[in-house]
């Protein structure tokens, strides 16, 4: 299945684009299109920790399995206000 | 602007258009907040900031605030507007307006949706100063961590 | 509009205008109130207000309220104008903005600034209801009542 | 000494007048004061326990002295805001 992929902020900088689409297994979780990413651009690890994802613009966990056609989004940590 | 309750805009901010929103028959007290671009962050000497937020879903995170905000005060007509782009010293970044019978649950909302906003809108904020750019990174975003709204709730001038 | 920071006035309140006189560099946090005439009261369908004051103590307690505030929040900036003559129902009869660095002050100072003004600001609101009309009698003013101070200050968003 | 004397609110519409002027004794006190106006208009008398008094448009005690010239004034309970 093919997923798109949206970054923002100091991660969108770090891998130098904002929009990518993955080619994935059916059934793959978030945390494993998450792990894929790391891969290529592995100065993104360090926010494993810190970050939040979202399915389709909805909040997700890492665990959720993704379907095709979805937009997964990472978000470093917010500041807003 | 735009005369929703809730919205993301690059427009600039009016904190009167805001309050014409939340305004009904009925209502005797108008709390508002305007958070303005400072001058300074950390000692840094701040010339612009840039907010970028992700859209839909900063959408919906300021439509769960406001409903949230109806749940605990449900007396209380809430709007937010958060401004996405260029912004400039003394540019106001975000506008939140808050109307109620009675003047305890409008000072309330305004509280708590200004610091639940800050915990789970998807906004960045990067900051350019005198000599750089940062990205400024604050809250993990999770809707559902209940330490982070009971945080919330008790800065909300209970 | 009045551009002092304090003022007893004929003329319709405005938030906007409010916001800019306490406008300042280095402010990050302007909280506002709006004090709104309610078309109810008591139970009774009020048709619209009078508001008297006795001009010169009211704007001496207006500016007694701003100084009690630079004491407790030094690094706030506030403005109250409140409106007398006739009003009908939604329209303003105070308007407060407090700006301040951080919002903890913003918030606190103007919550303080419409509790004091209800204690000690020698205002008086004559309702006209369907049916009659009555003078409303609020609080005993006395601006050295430690108690009432104290009461407002718990209510200051603390 | 001359005093002018101003009314508010209720007060004033149970005088009928919102403006008056008394002769009283040099040193009168405002409570003196407000004691001869109950004299001419007793159903004012139970704002004794409620009312705040200024002199000179600065809040006084009803044992302040007054001078000739001074305007006293009378203030039911306040409700601005």
């Amino acid at each position: 299945m093919r997923v798109a992929i949206r970054l923002f902020a100091r991660l969108r900088d770090l891998v130098g684009c904002g929009e990518l689409e993955r080619e994935a297994p059916p059934g793959s979780t978030v945390g494993a299109v998450w792990n894929g990413l790391v891969a290529d651009y592995p100065a993104i690890a360090p926010y494993a920790d810190s970050m939040s994802c979202a399915v389709n613009a909805e909040y997700a966990r890492m665990t959720d399995p993704l379907a095709d056609g979805d937009e997964v989004a990472f978000l470093p940590p917010v500041s807003g206000g | 602007m735009s005369a929703s309750p809730t919205a993301i805009t690059a427009d600039v901010l009016d904190i009167t258009a805001l309050v014409r929103i939340v305004e009904a028959s009925g209502i005797g007290a108008v709390t508002t907040f305007l958070g303005l671009v400072r001058d300074h962050n950390q000692g840094r000497r701040v010339l612009h900031l840039v907010y970028e937020a992700y859209e839909p879903l900063a959408e919906r995170a300021l439509g769960r605030i406001v409903d949230e905000s109806r749940v605990k005060w449900p007396s209380v007509t809430l709007a937010i507007h958060h401004r996405i782009g260029r912004l400039t010293i003394g540019d106001a970044s975000v506008a939140i307006a808050a109307a109620s019978p009675h003047r305890a649950d409008s000072f309330a909302a305004c509280r708590y949706a200004i610091e639940r906003i800050k915990q789970i809108v998807p906004i960045w904020k990067h900051e350019y100063f005198e000599g750089g750019d940062v990205w400024i990174e604050g809250a993990t975003a999770d809707p559902d961590d209940q330490a982070a709204r009971d945080a919330a709730m008790r800065l909300a001038c209970a």
